[in-house]
């Protein structure tokens, strides 16, 4: 689904990732950790879209995102949920409204509206729907992010920290549900520092461990 | 130019759905309808000004030029015979709408100042005059020379151009202050508008980042965006342009400045000019929008 | 008033120091250097046709109000004399700068337009007239009317006033249309700066809370803001000036608008003018900020 | 240093702290946990002024904060520093002035100028220092809002969710910086979710923990 081959990328400041060779298959299920300003943010960046490689190919669905036209990489957006590090949501829009947004700007709707309670009453945020993006505390904005990357059912799921401000039990509720997805055949990744939710997903489902180190993407072993 | 207008159409009716995603209330959106509303109540007053000004040149100009005085020196026995002849001919001169000869009383009063009030024109050998109003067409004043000449010897056409030319240059320039002051207005108007919905564009930059990252398509955030500002900036120049019109209504305040208030006012059919003031304040804000959401898009990937 | 006078005084000398705490570019200054920059320029126009129109209606004021004409009616081998004592009383009447008996071609060409070019006018009983020059001060008609009528029993005292009124009146109407143009220019160039920079500040509401959560008073917050919005009216207002002066420069374009133009330059001190524009600027951006500060500080705690 | 007493607030949506009672005593080092959502930040804006009671009394400093000028709350604000969970910053200034914000609005500077080197690179940042906030990853956001608390040496230290998007080695990091801190004196309060952070500082002072359940705070045991 998602390919990256000697990818090479640096902010002006330096290089930041080199000779990055990755590849996410359809249906695994990935960490992505690090030591914070490693580059985890900015390789998902890479796997979305946002940022283009300055060496190397990214193939996002089998196209290369060098080559993309600017509604192509919209579309592939669609079929890409992505947690932002930094929830970024529509102020003047309610939760419900920002976690359907991806559906309104696709023009789309929802099977059965009974699936937004569903989703919202599962990240525990069904008394909060009708409040704005600031009236929420910040544990609840990282989950109203995960809501909003799940909500049309994308086949990859990329979520940037999105335990970072929830309790260990709001956590757990989380991954279950990326667990979940992942069953169905989506395929996930997350990027996070919390090494007790990579080995409590471990326990789980099949779960391969990348770490960036040294500008590089190598698969960690069994000792995290 | 044709696809954007045929846009404009698709634009004002429909998509309102995607119309919740652009902020509907903040200081930007004020600042488009405002910046609208004011730059219509001084295009209003643009286009008052220099409509008077026009009408206030035609009645300048037009006081003389559509006049002339005939001038019959004869001896006083073939005085009458002569107002006869130039009577007549003027009667079958095309372009003459009324010609009259002045009476006493009325020469008398053309020669009071400088010769007073006792002037005893009936022993003067003083020539006769006759007035002419021409109508819309105006006289062939080289024609009706000639004719004078050959008919009535004593009769001199004064068709008052030496007189007419200082009034008619003040009215042209009157007339031109008034298209300046049309032309600044709109132009600023334009630049206004235009600065105006970029800068609540580019305020509302965080906003376009997050549907772009959620894979709307350009069109989709550039067609919110665009009904958006279009609306607002129609709706604010709609106000402006009516209060500009009620301020045109406005009891004029005491004094001599009463009469000119009053004067500035439009009249009839030309109450209908400051309408074509919306639509353009939309037009400007359509194509300034448009530009500044692809623009800022642009940046973004 | 007097307070924050002498604050706007401190703001511009000092404390730049706090400066740097106010984002320093992006469209809110864009947009207040620009709004102030805008109403300068019409400032400057809407000054130009005042202080031209002004001119305008004096000149045609003075022309007639600063002149009169005595008819001197009289038999023929008295003329001379009455002639002689009126400008004898002319000469010691306070008021009149220069007085001067007609010659006979002048008054010819008077009467030409009514009596043709060949008016026998040595043969005419008609009167002589004698055309006062007012100085600044003007005379007093009543006065020398009654002097005359002691004197110079043939003469009559003509001040025109009958003559003047239509001319006064359009003058007035122009110099009234001036006024109104400048005093509408001003205020909305007040109102649109006032929220040029209200906008301003709303978006930097953001960087306010942060200053007040790190423990900065509100004075502090305030005078930043105030400082930097009130240099950057004063330095658009100033742009918007100097352009708007060169555009009363600008060639003017072909045909008889030239004229026009140039008519509507500024003319010798007149240029000081405009030059109290950018202080009136700053001034309006002052308060202005000054409020919109304390009042978005208000909602913070 | 910062007392609440009988304490209530809610947003208007019904209560979210009601009878809080709590004392931080000079020196004293306290973690405030609780499900997310339950109302931490809101009882730390309740501690720095921000939010005013609706009933019972809060004093900062002696101060009751709902009788404080404007300008008391600015100057209790500096004996105060706070770590905000959504990390302020002014994004047109760089990383070290944004750090230096505190002294810049009371017209103060360090007595040494080295200490802000010392501090930026204890959280790891020296080579950041001429970055812009928005240049900057989640993690180091985070560390530089940590520090721009601290550099006032200010009495009472409040610190919202820290190490939400930091990897394990720095926050042990930071911790210690706030453990140091804590034994020379100040007064240390840190909101968390991190149970292993707590146990890590547990070790090395005697912090107390305030667990949020109810509308009510109250001090766990020794069971987490
Ligand atoms: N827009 C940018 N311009 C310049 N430098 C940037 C930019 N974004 C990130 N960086 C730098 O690139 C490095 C990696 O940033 P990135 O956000 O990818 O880190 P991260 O691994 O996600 O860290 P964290 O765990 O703290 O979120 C950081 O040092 C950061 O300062
Ligand atoms: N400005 C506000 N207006 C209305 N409700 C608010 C506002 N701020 C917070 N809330 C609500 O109050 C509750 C507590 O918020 P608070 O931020 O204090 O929680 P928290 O304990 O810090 O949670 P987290 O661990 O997720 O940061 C939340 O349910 C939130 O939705
Ligand atoms: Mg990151
Ligand atoms: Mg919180």
């Amino acid at each position: 689904m998602i390919e990256l081959e000697q990818v090479a990328y640096g902010y002006g400041t330096g290089t930041l990732l080199s000779g990055v060779t990755m590849s996410l298959a359809q249906g695994s299920f990935h960490f992505l950790t690090g030591p914070s300003g490693a580059g985890k943010t900015t390789l998902m960046k890479l796997c979305y879209g946002e940022l283009v490689a300055e060496q190397g190919k990214v193939e996002l669905f089998d196209k290369n995102v060098s080559e993309m036209q600017r509604d192509d990489v919209a579309n592939v957006r669609r079929r890409i949920g992505v947690v932002h590090q930094d929830c970024q949501f529509l102020n003047h829009l309610s939760l419900a409204e920002n976690v359907m947004l991806p559906l309104t700007v696709s023009g789309r709707s929802l099977h059965d509206p009974s699936e937004l309670q569903e989703l919202l009453t599962w990240v525990g945020l069904d008394r909060q729907q009708a409040a704005k993006p600031p009236e929420l505390s910040g544990g609840e904005r990282q989950r109203a992010a995960l809501a909003r990357a799940v909500i049309m059912s994308p086949d990859v799921i990329l979520a940037d920290e999105p335990t970072g401000n929830v309790d260990w039990e709001m956590s757990l509720r989380l991954l279950q549900l990326l667990v979940e997805l992942n069953r169905m055949g989506k395929t996930v990744m997350i990027a996070t520092h919390d090494m007790n939710l990579i080995r409590s997903a471990k326990s789980q489902v099949q779960a391969r461990v990348l770490r960036i180190s040294n500008h590089q993407v190598a698969v960690a072993g069994a000792n995290l | 130019m044709i696809k954007p207008l045929s846009k404009l159409a698709r634009l004002i009716l429909g998509d309102a759905q995607a119309d919740r995603v652009v902020p509907p209330t903040g200081f930007t959106a004020r600042l488009t309808v405002f910046a609208s509303a004011t730059m219509a109540f001084l295009a209003v007053f643009a286009l008052a000004l220099s409509l008077a000004t026009g009408r206030l040149a035609d009645r300048w100009g037009e006081a003389l030029a559509k006049s002339a005085t005939i001038r019959i020196s004869a001896p006083v026995d073939q005085m009458d015979a002569q107002i006869l002849a130039v009577t007549e001919i003027l009667a079958t001169t095309p372009g003459v709408k009324e010609a009259r000869p002045l009476s006493e009383d009325e020469q008398r009063a053309l020669l009071e100042p400088w010769f007073g009030p006792d002037l005893p024109l009936d022993r003067l050998p003083i020539p006769r005059l006759v007035e002419v109003i021409e109508d819309d067409e105006g006289i062939d004043a080289d024609g009706l020379r000639a004719r004078l000449a050959g008919e009535a010897p004593g009769a001199i056409l004064d068709d008052h151009a030496r007189w007419r030319e200082p009034l008619v240059k003040s009215a042209t320039r009157l007339r031109s202050l008034g298209w300046i002051a049309i032309a600044l207005i709109t132009t600023l108007a334009g630049v206004v508008i235009t600065l105006a919905a970029s800068a609540a564009l580019a305020a509302n930059e965080q906003v376009i980042r997050v549907l772009r990252l959620i894979g709307a398509r350009d069109s989709y955030i550039a067609r919110a965006f665009v009904r958006r500002y279009t609306l607002r900036a129609f709706g604010g120049a709609a106000v402006g342009t009516v209060l500009g019109m009620l301020a045109l209504f406005l009891p004029p305040a005491a004094g001599p400045e009463g009469g000119f208030l009053t004067g500035l006012g439009l009249q009839g059919l030309e109450w209908l000019w400051p309408l074509l003031i919306p639509p353009f304040a939309a037009l400007v804000a359509f194509f300034a929008t448009r530009h500044a959401a692809l623009s800022t898009l642009q940046e973004k990937r």
